[in-house]
């Protein structure tokens, strides 16, 4: 237990882990390991960035003439898709400060008053 | 007081039926309470052949004016009564709640026979006839049967 | 009575004399049994005869259903003058349920008797299961008031001598045998001296004879006085609270092969015969007798509802338990008859049935489990599901059933009863069945959770499933609570027609 | 012959009773090949059952007790698809269970389902109040399956939730009926040609009620809270099993009376958004796959409320999907647990070196419930999101939806998968889940994939038949709606990398999140301590009291009712003169005077 929480756990993934680390199952190196590669993540965020203009590009190229209000305006959902998110992950800092409590907020951990009396 | 002494057999079956039943619920003593039992079952059959006597009848046999017998009942009965009725006419008690109350006794005698050997047993078990004691012992009895810890 | 319209079970000139059969055979096996030569003999002869007696029975309810009322003259003396045996639909029904027990218990004796009973009395135990069985089936054959009582003595002094033999088990059968023989005689007494008063004033024993006597005769004191003894010598018997003491000593403390029949029938019969009494015999309109079912019967049946049930909920020992149950449940019943009307007797008949049924299951299924387990409490049977899935099972359906969950005959049988106590107007009623539900509701749980919820006692035996010959029987009649529970139609057609012997209109 | 009677039999007999009855046989057996060919078996029987049902629109069997007709079998098209969910997904989770012998929780798992089964294909209120309890009863037990005292309370929490609903939906189908005498609901909407769907007023008697009943079970907000309770206290299994069953039972029988209430609308739309936010800082992953539950069933309820034969669909459809993905997160995170022992998104991570193909199956179904094309989720919300978009007056509606599918991203579709598998190394390396595990997910997965590539499979089990294939025709795969689509994943991906990126993702920390469930947890004591300490105090010798009056109830409970108490000693076995004579006088006087 002390042992696995000895790992220093800022450390980035990709730093912690090499592919085919000792123990790891041959299909995860085969699936996943390649997203440790170093920068991949910027890479990913790029190529995110171009195939999401690419996608409202296209949408503006077959639907030029069928815009009835904001929603159909080309991009709309691209554009929805990305604010909503970042309200909805945002809105974790100020909600969990607000409603979050310790643990053993409601009742005592099972380990420690297993017995009811 | 008339009424008194013509319902006196009845009064006598309530008399007799309390005391059955006192004796049965006053005493501790299993042997007693059998007894009281007995004596209140007696009340009934009382009790019937008092419902069965029908005044002025005699006993539910049929006769023959002209036998001997019929001779003897026409000497005992009431001459009043032969002379209004004659013979023949002879009125009868019913016999019908005699043959009740005698099934009535065989089924006392039979009850009374199962408890007198339950008491017994439990003379035997219980080594007392004392409700008492035995109600004692069957509370310690219920106090074995808690769990086995 | 589409069932038994159509069925024919035994040749004419067997139905003919099947009302005396049924009677008779158990009667002459009773002797048999105390005769034969032991062993497993005593067995046989006790299953043969309990079938012969259900066959009879449905011989004899087919006939019924047929004809309305089976008049069978003993000895060609005609009523009202000689004895008959009058059956009716209420009467079939109530004789097709104790000889359906009456098979149920001797297949069960089979196995019961070898753990409970010394062996060489075997044969005088199965006589005596015997003569009971023959006593319950005249009674509810009977169509003469006196009759009736030697009937009624000759299954009590059966169950007396059946009860005491539980000492092999439990040495406090001993004294309940003996106070149930006191309480019993006594009830016994006052009927006759009730049945005596009514014969004075009606110079007859005949039921149909009586009956019409008394709508003649009206309101009278001998009359009157002769009711108030029958009805409470028949309360005795039927252990209606506060003259029930006799009961849970007795049920607890017996063999549990007495306990299934006894449960299922004993009360059972009293009960139709206070029916018989008050609705039939009575007449309807008599205001003594609507007195007594309102100021007297309804009362005291709401409070052997309560208190019971109470009692019940804080007893420890399983048995003991079940027995305050049982009367708990007669109130159920008697809160029904209560009601004076076709639907709540038919509700009351339909709850004679699942009663019999869980009750007996339930006495069964703990008889069995103590066989191996040794335990009388109810956290001594801790965890025994674990080791006896089966036996444990058909508890489990027993008590739910008569918790009166839904899909459990049970539950049926309450939904009648307060749709009857709806239909006739009483509110309060409905408040008992509901506050004595929730009180069931406890005590089954209690049984549920110590038997499937519960570690088992540390050091306690270990627990064995019921051997097939207790399991078949057991489960034949779990699954006929619950098949009633799912498809009610045969048991509510022959509580309907039931209470249309009583009230005259059928539902 | 009897081939005939068996196929005579076996269409004629409600699928769930299938179900039920192999549940029962269970507990008996011991080893692990008699336990699967009962748990998959069961289901089996019931989907065999099932296909004769296809396309049924009538009574197949009626009982008649205690004077009401009981339709205990009436599939319709509306039911047989949430039957044929309900069966498939009893299938999967019997699988999912093959890895322990617990005879208490599978065999009640699969009560459960039988009788969510049977509730579908009833065809009145009374056989669906009886049905409805049984899934509420049998449910309770996945929650104590953990057996701990926290499970324990979880559970008589989520039992009081359930039998509030059970009594709420009794008295008003009691009120209705007696008011109405009706309680088939063929009977209920006799001028409905074709499918009944939406049969009950909300003005009717008893309506309200019933909507009550069915709305606690639904997680309406504020009512939502026993599903987020009890649900992570379960077992890895019991969560699974309490995923798929309730919470759709309730919109199937929202659907049926209920279709079209326009308050549902709005009901929907909220439940849609809020929870979305708690799912996002949940730090027990189970717990936030509970709240995006609740989400999902939120875009149901809105449907049901729409109630064009487009949303119905819609409804149908997504409860169907939702069921498999949903199972299937639940899976994966069961697995974890089941592994780890633990499902706290601080404590995981990293955990996909060790187990793959529990990550490939979270990947699918986080897919999914993100609404990505060619997965199951695409094909069903659309549908719902379609419905509110045709209505102009429904905007806002929609919008509201369209927030709930990005935060479906959010919770589910992105954070489920990164913090159990992915994202910073927790350290653990866990053995891959059991077989029998991955089997299950599998499946779950697969299905997932096959509805997704080809719809017209579950379209054609849908409840309204043409407006199905019209839409699938022109609307499904329209170019412009999968780059929509596309656009709503990519961008909102690229949203999720871009905060990781910048830091500013809110970060995983340890603790509860607190809810309505608060009032009743906390809040009475918060609340009587707040008002003042003396009173507080008060509160607290009350309480004292209240147990001592409790104790002491109890003792003289047992004084005056137990073998050795009271009633005993004043009713003895023996000596009842008293009673005998009292008795004969009472009668004897009444019987005289009276």
């Amino acid at each position: 237990m002390s042992e696995e929480q000895a790992h220093p756990p800022e450390l980035p993934a990709e730093a912690v882990a090499r592919p085919g680390e000792p123990g790891e199952h041959p299909l995860s190196v085969l699936l996943f390991a390649w997203m440790r590669k170093p920068m991949i993540a910027r890479y990913a965020m790029i190529c995110l960035g171009v195939i999401g203009i690419g996608l409202i590009g296209a949408e503006w190229l077959i639907s030029p003439y069928r815009i009835k209000d904001a929603t159909n305006v080309p991009g709309f959902y691209g554009v929805f898709g990305f604010v909503a998110f970042a309200i909805a992950a945002l809105s974790g800092w100020p909600l969990g400060k607000l409603l979050r409590r310790p643990e053993d907020y409601y009742e005592k951990r099972s380990g420690e008053a297993g017995r009811d009396r | 007081m008339s009424q008194i002494v013509s319902h006196f057999n009845f009064i006598a079956v309530v008399v007799l039926m309390m005391m059955g039943l006192f004796v049965v619920f006053s005493s501790g003593n299993l042997i007693k309470r059998m007894i009281g039992l007995a004596i209140f079952q007696t009340s009934t059959g009382l009790f019937y052949i008092s419902l069965g006597k029908v005044s002025g009848g005699t006993a539910a046999i049929m006769v023959d004016a002209q036998s001997a017998d019929g001779q003897a009942l026409s000497e005992a009965l009431n001459p009043q009564y032969v002379a209004q009725y004659g013979i023949d006419g002879v009125v009868y008690s019913n016999p019908l709640p005699h043959v009740l109350i005698l099934t009535a006794i065989v089924v006392g005698v039979a009850t009374l026979a199962v408890g007198l050997s339950i008491a017994v047993r439990i003379r035997e078990v219980y080594g007392t006839i004392e409700s008492e004691e035995i109600n004692a012992l069957a509370r310690v009895d219920a106090a074995r049967s808690e769990p086995v810890s | 009575m589409t069932l038994f319209d159509t069925l024919y079970v035994a040749p004419p000139a067997l139905t003919a004399q099947a009302p005396i059969l049924a009677i008779a055979g158990p009667l002459i096996g009773a002797c048999a049994a105390a005769l034969s030569p032991g062993g497993r003999s005593g067995w046989v002869i006790s299953v043969i005869t309990a079938a012969f007696a259900l066959w009879m029975s449905l011989a004899v309810a087919c006939e019924v259903s047929r004809q309305g009322v089976l008049l069978y003259v003993i000895g060609g003396f005609q009523p009202p003058l000689g004895i008959a045996l009058r059956i009716d639909a209420l009467g079939s029904a109530m004789a097709l349920l104790v000889s359906t027990m009456g098979l149920i218990g001797a297949v069960y004796s089979g196995h019961a008797l070898v753990s409970e009973i010394r062996a060489e009395t075997h044969t005088l135990f199965q006589s005596g299961y015997l003569l009971c069985l023959a006593g319950f089936l005249g009674l509810v054959s009977t169509g003469d008031a006196f009759n009736a009582f030697v009937f009624l003595e000759v299954s009590s002094i059966g169950t007396y001598a059946l009860v005491a033999a539980g000492e092999q088990r439990d040495r406090r059968a001993l004294p309940a045998a003996f106070n149930y023989l006191i309480m019993g005689t006594i009830g016994a007494t006052f009927y006759v001296i009730g049945i005596g008063f009514l014969y004075g004033a009606t110079g007859t024993l005949n039921m149909a004879d009586m009956a019409a006597h008394l709508s003649i005769l009206g309101d009278n004191t001998a009359v009157q006085a002769g009711f108030a003894f029958v009805v409470t010598g028949l309360a005795i018997k039927a252990a209606i609270f506060p003259l029930h003491g006799w009961l849970p000593g007795a049920y607890a403390g017996a063999p549990s092969l007495v306990s299934v029949f006894l449960a299922a029938t004993a009360t059972k019969t009293a009960i139709y015969l206070i029916a018989r009494f008050t609705f039939d015999v009575f007449p309807d309109a008599s205001t003594f007798g609507q007195a007594f079912l309102h100021v007297v019967l309804a009362p005291l049946a709401a409070v052997s509802v309560i208190v019971c049930s109470v009692q019940a909920i804080f007893e420890k020992e399983v048995r003991r338990m079940l027995a305050l149950s049982s009367v708990a449940q007669v109130g159920f019943i008697m809160l029904g008859l209560s009601l004076a009307n076709a639907a709540g007797a038919s509700a009351a008949m339909f709850y004679i049935f699942a009663h019999a049924l869980m009750k007996a299951a339930l006495f069964m299924a703990l008889g069995a489990l103590a066989i191996s387990v040794r335990a009388r409490t109810l956290d001594e049977f801790a965890g025994v599901a674990r080791e006896a899935p089966w036996t444990a099972a058909a508890i489990g359906v027993g008590a739910a059933s008569l918790a009166g969950l839904p899909l459990t005959m049970g539950f049926i049988a309450k939904w009648k009863l307060v749709e009857a106590a709806l239909q006739g107007g009483v509110i309060w009623m409905v408040a008992v069945f509901a506050a004595g539900s929730a009180l069931t509701l406890i005590y089954a749980w209690r049984m549920v959770e110590a038997l499937f919820f519960s570690a088992p006692v540390p050091g306690a035996r270990r627990a064995r499933e019921a051997p097939v010959g207790v399991l078949v029987p057991l489960w034949v009649l779990v699954a006929l609570s619950i098949w009633f529970g799912l498809n009610a139609s045969l048991p509510e057609t022959l509580a309907n027609s039931a209470a249309a012997v009583l009230f005259g209109t059928a539902r | 012959m009897t081939v005939e009677r068996l196929a005579d039999w076996l269409a004629n007999t409600n699928p769930g009773f299938f179900i039920i009855a192999a549940a029962l046989l269970v507990p008996l057996a011991k080893d692990v090949v008699t336990r699967a060919i009962l748990l998959v078996g069961g289901p089996g029987v019931a989907l065999v059952a099932l296909i004769n049902a296809h396309g049924l629109s009538i009574n197949l069997s009626t009982v008649h007790v205690l004077g009401l007709d009981l339709v205990l079998y009436r599939p319709d098209s509306l039911s047989f698809l949430f039957g044929l969910a309900f069966i498939i997904a009893s299938a999967i989770i019997g699988v999912y269970s093959l890895h322990r012998r617990d005879p208490l929780q599978d065999s009640t798992a699969m009560i459960y389902a039988g009788s969510a089964v049977t509730a579908v294909f009833v065809g009145d209120l009374i056989s669906l109040f009886i049905a409805w309890e049984l899934t509420a009863l049998s449910s309770v037990f996945q929650v104590l399956a953990p057996r701990t005292r926290e499970s324990g309370r979880a559970a008589m929490r989520y039992l009081f939730f359930q039998v509030a609903s059970g009594m709420l939906v009794l008295a008003g189908v009691c009120m209705f009926a007696v008011a109405t005498g009706k309680t088939q609901f063929a009977l209920i909407a006799p001028s409905m040609a074709g499918l009944p769907v939406g049969v009950m007023d909300i003005s009717a008697p008893g309506a309200v009620l019933l909507l009550a009943g069915f709305g606690i079970k639904a997680a309406f907000p504020l009512v939502h809270n026993w599903l987020q309770d009890a649900y992570p206290k379960a077992s890895e299994t019991g969560t699974v099993v309490l995923s798929a069953f309730t919470t759709k039972l309730a919109v199937y029988a929202l659907a049926r009376y209920f279709a079209g209430l326009d308050a549902l609308i709005w009901i929907g739309a909220i439940m849609v958004v809020f929870p979305v936010f708690f799912a996002v800082i949940e730090n027990d992953l189970r717990k936030a796959l509970a709240y995006g539950l609740n989400s999902q069933i939120g875009f149901m309820v809105c449907a049901v409320g729409i109630g064009t034969q487009l949303a119905v669909n819609g409804a149908a459809a997504h409860a169907f999907v939702s069921v498999m993905y949903q199972a299937l997160l639940f899976m994966s995170t069961g697995a974890v647990l089941y592994r780890t022992g633990t499902a706290k998104a601080t404590e995981l991570g990293g955990l996909h070196r060790t187990m793959p193909w529990t990550t490939l199956f979270c990947l699918v179904g986080a897919a999914s419930i993100s609404g990505t094309p060619y997965l199951s989720g695409f094909v069903a919300k659309s549908m719902a999101m379609s419905a509110a978009h045709t209505d102009p007056t429904l905007m806002i509606v929609w919008l509201m939806l369209m927030f709930g599918s990005v935060g479906a991203i959010v919770h589910s579709g992105i954070r489920i998968p990164y913090f159990a598998f992915f994202g910073r190394d927790g350290g653990k390396r866990s053995e891959e889940a059991p077989f029998n595990m991955l089997m299950a997910m599998g499946m779950a997965a697969a299905l997932c994939i096959l509805v997704g590539v080809a719809p017209g499979w579950l379209y054609q089990f849908l409840p309204y038949q043409e407006s199905a294939r019209a839409y699938l025709e022109s609307e499904l795969w329209a170019p412009v709606h999968l780059i929509q689509q596309f656009q709503l994943l990519v961008l909102a991906a690229l949203a999720f990398m871009l905060l990781q990126w910048r830091k500013l993702y809110p970060a995983e920390q340890a603790g509860v999140t607190i809810d309505v469930e608060w009032l009743w947890r906390r809040g009475g004591a918060q609340f009587w301590s707040a008002i003042s300490g003396s009173l507080g105090r008060g509160a607290r010798v009350a309480g004292e009291w209240m147990t001592r009056a409790g104790i002491a109830i109890r003792a003289a409970g047992r004084q005056v009712f137990a073998s050795d108490g009271w009633v005993a000693a004043k009713v003895p076995a023996s000596a009842s003169a008293g009673w005998c004579l009292a008795i004969l006088g009472l009668v004897l006087v009444v019987a005289l005077f009276g």
